[in-house]
């Protein structure tokens, strides 16, 4: 990987970013507002993800780094996921 | 330190600064590396005379020297200290820092400023855990695990504790990402992945544990602490809360903590066995990707300790499952040791007496790991001697004597001086002998249902106590005559220099000892790190 | 009783225990022997140079894989049924309910007979309820192979099957503070038959126990942490406690006091009011205590000479 | 493997990043807190989160968004060597933070006002996962509020040594991180907003 990263992402982009991430948070808003039931909490946090996946995206500029970041940040989160996950086979069948 | 070392740049005399603050404000690694050894081991002396303590009052039944509250106390001070301030920070703070960077053949870590704040904020966090012993309520008395709602209710300093493990957290975070980074950019050329060292392996694979698992002991802590302060009920099973969360975060960083312990040690081994061997290690990828394979596993199993507390029984038979999955990269290891020793010219110098006898106690603490990771043995044997026995032969008798070993491998490299050799053996033969009559004794005790955290027992258990706390004094006797000995060598001991083991790793290259920049010019690596004959031993 | 409807818990686990611990010994002696063999064989002053430089075999590589990997599947196998064994009540049992508190055992039987220790009747499955009034206990009896921890707020159970006659070991083993060592009891195995008779006489004696305070000191946890017989445990000892002069703490100032009526029942009902000098502010207070039990505590407090 | 000597520019963001995780593992335990407790008590977290104001919590979202977006634009900014704009954004950023405190203060206070805090009395007498709720709510957004307070401290040191011309356009890593950090701190808000606001 290089050392230094030598993309600029352009006001514009991130202006657009933005946008988007505005619009998600409407759409949850929204989402959330109708009677959805258990698939509300599931809507949320799609929602949530994909706003994440923008910021990590653009404003951290996962986009132009190289693999070796993506890698890690995928082990963190499957850690994350694992943990919580895990706790759940106990706390699912007690 | 005086004429040896002055004969040279090394690291001992090139500096800017003078006296104490040219140690404790340097950035040089292989000074911080020197910080963490004497701390760390100051706790371990510290803590291991606490144990000793423990050891007299469980001589004979009934009262023998002090009080209950006493000896609760004093085995939590004792399990925080060795945990918290020797064990954990030991291996990484100590050898991390002094041999990790010499050994890819960089010039100091990625960050060396966060690495002295790492050593700070470990000091600071060691005086707040020990100040809780004088403030407030006085020394917690909860057991280095914290439980709840014992640990929100009773009238201890728990809060203070906490606090200092709390920042201990914080250091280790800072060295594991600082070893990582270290390790992905500031490789000397030619030191590719399939060269590095084991020993830097398996940093590389702790410093994954710690990043990964720390920080949710930081946050269980926290929320201990607002339990008490706050009164935030999280855990409070009368405001709804659930005990058993505590447990599972507790454990969730815990368990893969016993592997931050136990993976650097199995990296030095693995450094150590080939050199008095001169033979190259047996099964170097898999050894390396064993080191990996633990660390990922042993995120998936910390309900191994909460086999009887209630948990569901699926959960228990997924973590009782993934439990037996992570010793197999265990005996791979032991397996590719073993046979590093086949047809090879072997030297049973002191680093090596060591490190074989980790392998055997590691061993025996292992496989008494088995007999906890299957549900039906651990519901026996759980919260009995027998773990205290487990735990004492993986962390003393592995994470401890590899510690040891790594002390008379490398320290004479930094000290350029040497200890007695005939000291050193004699001390190895009664640590060896004592530390198994002490926790073999209490392995039996375990199966035959004495519980731990017990100030007072039943009669029928009194002999073999007896034979623990004397198996003690020999193992004590044996640290005092190993330390004497190092400490004696190291500092008036006969001249270290060159290579003498034949090692052919980066550190062994440089000169004894190492000076402040490490090497004069960046070094090209050209071989494999076991590579004793291109190393040009001969 | 037929015999052959159960498995008892020890039945359950000692196989496995056998068989993990066996397995490991074999493996331990051939790691252990073949080290000192090389060790002794290769050593340098024979072999100044190494032998062979062989540093990999894949093959021996997949064997240690595979053989730990299929023995540790085998040890887990034997775990788990074991558990199962633990786990699962025979029908047919009989039901007790344990209660721990810091730092005491009480059991309730049907009928509403409570003891301190517990008694069984032999060849019959006892299935323990546990609960637990304040912190996290370990119900444990060894010679059963049985634990499991006794957490507040959560219906844990247990059981087991006596098939001798005899008084067994029973352990707090999970930590429960100062007196966790103490909190030791019995299981007390009896006949069938003798243990009817122990049931039966129980639930006429019980109408009594309020008025015997001695045994609902025992029943009420205060002997966990106070002695009848001059010795401290956690908190002062009972012995001669009437009129004796003490200094003790109130709001953190230090008074001198003399042991009356007023000032036990305030002892009982709000401990941490006067905290006696030289002891912990630990015990919990009893604000439940029937008027009649405080009575017969107090009668007994004041019995003690 | 380039050997990155004093000014590794990646090496600073590989540990940036490495210490990033640390923190989203860090409001993972409260996430996996929040998990297992809406799993038992549903009906009372609802009713809790019912007493959550969500258009406030959507005006902080959108708060944290636009001061991400400046944060973002300050780089790249700076990356363009124009570093008064950067400056000029860093400072938009911490005003968007105070914004944010401001209405989590009055949020906070108003729940206080009601008696609703960890250990009040209406909690301990109210049903129990009521009180965990808002246990769980108060530890979570009071560190994620500390988060917000040493994050924009953080980027007003950078401006200040940014308006000092102290970093070179060609190596602006300290801003890059130092926004990073508060890319987080947005991250973990992105979460936390759905979750006690609006899906309850
Ligand atoms: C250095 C620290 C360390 C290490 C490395 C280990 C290693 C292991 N531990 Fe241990 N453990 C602790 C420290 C450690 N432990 C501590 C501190 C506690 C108590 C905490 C407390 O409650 O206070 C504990 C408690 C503990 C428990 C909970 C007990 C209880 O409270 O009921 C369990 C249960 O499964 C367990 C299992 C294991 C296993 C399976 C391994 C495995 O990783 C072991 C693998 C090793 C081997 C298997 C041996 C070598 C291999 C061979 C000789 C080849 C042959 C092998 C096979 C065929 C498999 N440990
Ligand atoms: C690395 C970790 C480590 C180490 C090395 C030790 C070392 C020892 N421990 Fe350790 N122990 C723990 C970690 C460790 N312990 C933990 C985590 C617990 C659990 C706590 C809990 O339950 O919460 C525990 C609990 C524990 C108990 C159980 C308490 C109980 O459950 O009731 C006991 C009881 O005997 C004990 C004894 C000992 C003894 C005798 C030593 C011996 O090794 C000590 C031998 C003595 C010496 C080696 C001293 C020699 C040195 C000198 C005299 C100084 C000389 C100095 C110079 C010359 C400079 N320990
Ligand atoms: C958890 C342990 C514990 C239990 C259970 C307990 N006590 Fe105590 N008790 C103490 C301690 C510690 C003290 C001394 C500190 C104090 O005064 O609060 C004490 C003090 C007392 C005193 C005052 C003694 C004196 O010398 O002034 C009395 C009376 C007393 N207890 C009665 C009882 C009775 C009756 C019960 C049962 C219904 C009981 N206690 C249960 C721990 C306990
Ligand atoms: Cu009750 Cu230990
Ligand atoms: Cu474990």
């Amino acid at each position: 990987m290089d050392g230094q990263r030598h993309t600029i992402i352009g006001y514009g982009t991130l202006t657009a970013v933005w946008v988007a991430l505005l619009l998600l948070t409407a759409l949850t808003v929204g989402i959330t507002r109708l009677e959805l039931g258990g698939y509300r909490v599931l809507g949320a946090l799609v929602v949530a993800s994909l706003k994440g996946g923008l910021v990590i995206a653009f404003f951290m500029q996962m986009k132009s780094e190289g693999g070796l970041l993506r890698l890690f940040l995928l082990i963190a989160v499957v850690t994350l996921a694992i943990f919580i996950g895990f706790t759940f086979f106990d706390v699912l069948y007690r | 330190m005086d004429k040896a070392a002055t004969a040279q740049n090394s690291f001992w005399n090139d500096t800017g600064r003078s006296g104490l603050t040219a140690w404790i404000f340097s950035t040089d690694h292989k000074r911080i590396g020197l910080l963490y050894l004497y701390s760390t081991t100051g706790f371990f002396l510290a803590g291991v005379i606490l144990g000793l303590i423990l050891r007299i009052e469980l001589m004979a039944p009934g009262r023998t020297i002090m009080d209950p509250r006493t000896y609760n106390a004093l085995f939590t001070l004792h399990g925080v200290t060795m945990i918290f301030l020797f064990i954990l920070p030991g291996f990484p703070g100590a050898f991390g820092n002094l041999v990790m960077p010499i050994q890819i053949g960089a010039s100091d870590v990625a960050f060396p400023r966060l690495n002295l704040l790492s050593w700070w904020l470990y000091m600071a966090g060691a005086l707040i855990a020990l100040s809780s012993l004088f403030t407030g309520g006085g020394p917690p008395d909860t057991g280095w695990t914290f439980y709840v709602p014992f640990s929100t209710r009773t009238g201890t300093n728990v809060t203070l504790a906490v606090f200092g493990v709390f920042v201990i957290g914080f250091s280790a975070i800072l060295t594991g990402m600082n070893f990582i980074t270290t390790i992905h950019r500031l490789r000397a050329k030619g030191m590719t992945w399939g060269r590095l060292p084991l020993f830097t392996w398996s940093l590389y694979a702790t410093a994954w544990v710690q990043i990964l698992a720390t920080p949710i002991l930081a946050i269980t802590l926290l929320l201990v602490m607002a339990e008490r302060l706050l009164g935030t009920g999280l855990f409070d099973p009368g405001r709804g809360g659930d005990p058993l969360m505590y447990q599972h975060l507790f454990w969730i960083y815990s368990h893969p903590a016993v592997y931050i312990m136990i993976l650097p040690a199995m990296g030095a081994i693995s450094d150590i066995i080939p050199v008095f061997s001169r033979k190259p290690v047996f099964g170097y990828k898999m050894i390396a990707f064993s080191s990996v394979a633990i660390a990922a596993a042993g995120s998936l199993v910390w309900g191994h300790h909460m086999f009887t507390s209630g948990m569901s029984d699926r959960a228990v038979l997924v973590f009782s499952l993934l439990t037996f999955i992570v010793a197999i990269p265990s005996a791979i290891k032991v397996f590719n040791w073993v046979s590093t020793l086949y047809k090879g010219s072997i030297s049973l110098e002191a680093p090596m007496l060591f490190a074989l006898s980790f392998i055997l106690l590691f061993s025996i603490g292992g496989l008494a790991g088995l007999i906890l990771g299957a549900a039906a043995t651990d519901v026996h044997v759980h919260d009995t001697q027998f773990v205290v026995g487990h735990f004492h032969y993986v962390m003393f008798g592995g994470t401890g004597f590899a510690f040891f070993a790594a002390m008379h491998y490398w320290l004479p490299k930094f000290f350029g001086r040497r200890y007695r050799e005939k000291p050193a053996i004699i001390a190895w033969g009664l640590m060896f002998t004592g530390f198994n009559i002490l926790y073999f004794s209490m392995k039996i005790l375990g199966m035959r249902g004495m519980p731990r955290r017990y100030y007072d027992y039943l009669p029928e258990f009194a002999d073999l106590n007896l034979a623990a706390t004397v198996g003690s004094w020999i193992l004590a006797l044996g640290v005092a005559m190993m330390f004497v000995n190092l400490v004696s060598g190291l500092l008036r001991g006969e001249p270290f220099t060159g290579n003498p083991w034949g090692g052919a790793t980066l550190e062994w290259s440089v000169a004894t000892p190492p000076p402040t920049e490490n090497f004069a010019e960046e070094p090209v690596v050209t071989h494999g790190p076991y590579d004793f004959t291109a190393a040009g031993r001969r | 009783m037929n015999r052959t409807q159960f498995m008892t818990t020890g039945q359950a686990v000692d196989p496995a225990f056998y068989f993990i611990f066996g397995a490991s010994l074999i493996l331990f002696i051939a790691i252990a022997a073949a080290m000192i063999f090389f060790v002794i064989r290769y050593r340098r002053s024979k072999f100044p140079e190494p032998t062979s430089a062989v540093a990999a075999n894949i093959w021996l590589e997949i064997l240690w894989t595979m053989l730990p990997t299929i023995l540790v599947l085998a040890m887990f196998w034997y775990g788990w049924q074991g558990y199962l064994g633990l786990r699962r009540v025979p029908p047919g049992a009989m039901e007790v309910t344990a209660t721990a508190r810091m730092w005491s055992w009480s059991f309730a039987y049907p009928g509403g007979r409570t003891s301190p220790k517990l008694y069984v009747p032999v060849g019959r499955p006892v299935k323990i309820t546990l609960e637990s009034a304040d912190v996290i206990h370990g119900f444990f009896i060894p010679a059963f192979r049985v634990k499991r921890d006794v957490v507040p707020g959560m219906k844990g159970d247990a059981w087991f099957v006596a098939e001798k006659k005899g008084s067994y070991d029973l352990f707090c083993s999970s930590y429960c503070g100062t007196g966790h060592s103490a909190m030791v009891t019995t299981v007390e195995a009896l006949p069938a038959k003798e243990f009817e008779e122990w049931l039966a006489d129980g639930g006429r004696g019980e109408a009594s126990a309020a008025a015997d305070g001695r045994k609902l000191a025992e029943a009420k946890g205060c002997l966990g942490c106070h002695s009848l017989d001059g010795s401290p445990k956690v908190g002062p000892s009972f012995k001669g406690i009437m009129g004796r002069s003490e200094v003790v703490l109130t709001g953190g100032k230090e008074r001198s006091i003399t042991v009356d009526r007023e000032y036990l029942r305030r002892s009982i009902l709000q401990p941490s009011a006067d905290v006696v000098k030289g002891f912990q502010p630990v015990m919990p207070p009893y604000p439940a205590l029937s008027p009649a039990e405080l009575e017969a505590l107090l009668e007994l407090l004041g019995g003690l000479k | 493997m380039e050997h990155g000597g004093h000014r590794d520019g990646f090496a600073a963001k590989l540990g940036m990043w490495l210490f990033l995780f640390t923190e989203i593992l860090l409001f993972g335990g409260l996430f996996l807190l929040y998990a297992v407790y809406l799993r038992r008590y549903p009906a009372e977290f609802a009713m809790g989160g019912r007493q959550l104001d969500w258009m406030l919590g959507t005006a902080n979202s959108v708060i944290l968004l636009t001061s991400s977006l400046c944060a973002a634009m300050g780089v790249t900014a700076l990356q363009r060597d124009e570093s008064r704009r950067a400056v000029g954004l860093l400072c938009a950023t911490i005003l968007c933070a105070a914004g944010f405190l401001a209405i989590k203060y009055f949020e906070w206070s108003a729940k206080i006002g009601h008696g609703v805090y960890p250990g009040s009395e209406r909690l301990k007498s109210g049903p129990a996962g009521e009180s965990i709720f808002f246990s769980l709510y108060y530890m979570t957004t009071g560190i994620h509020g500390l988060h917000v307070i040493i994050g924009a401290g953080l980027l007003a040191w950078i401006s200040v040594r940014v308006g000092f011309g102290k970093i070179p356009a060609d190596n602006l890593i300290l801003l890059e991180n130092g926004t990073l950090y508060w890319h987080l701190v947005d991250l973990v808000w992105i979460f936390i907003f759905p979750l006690y606001y609006l899906v309850l």
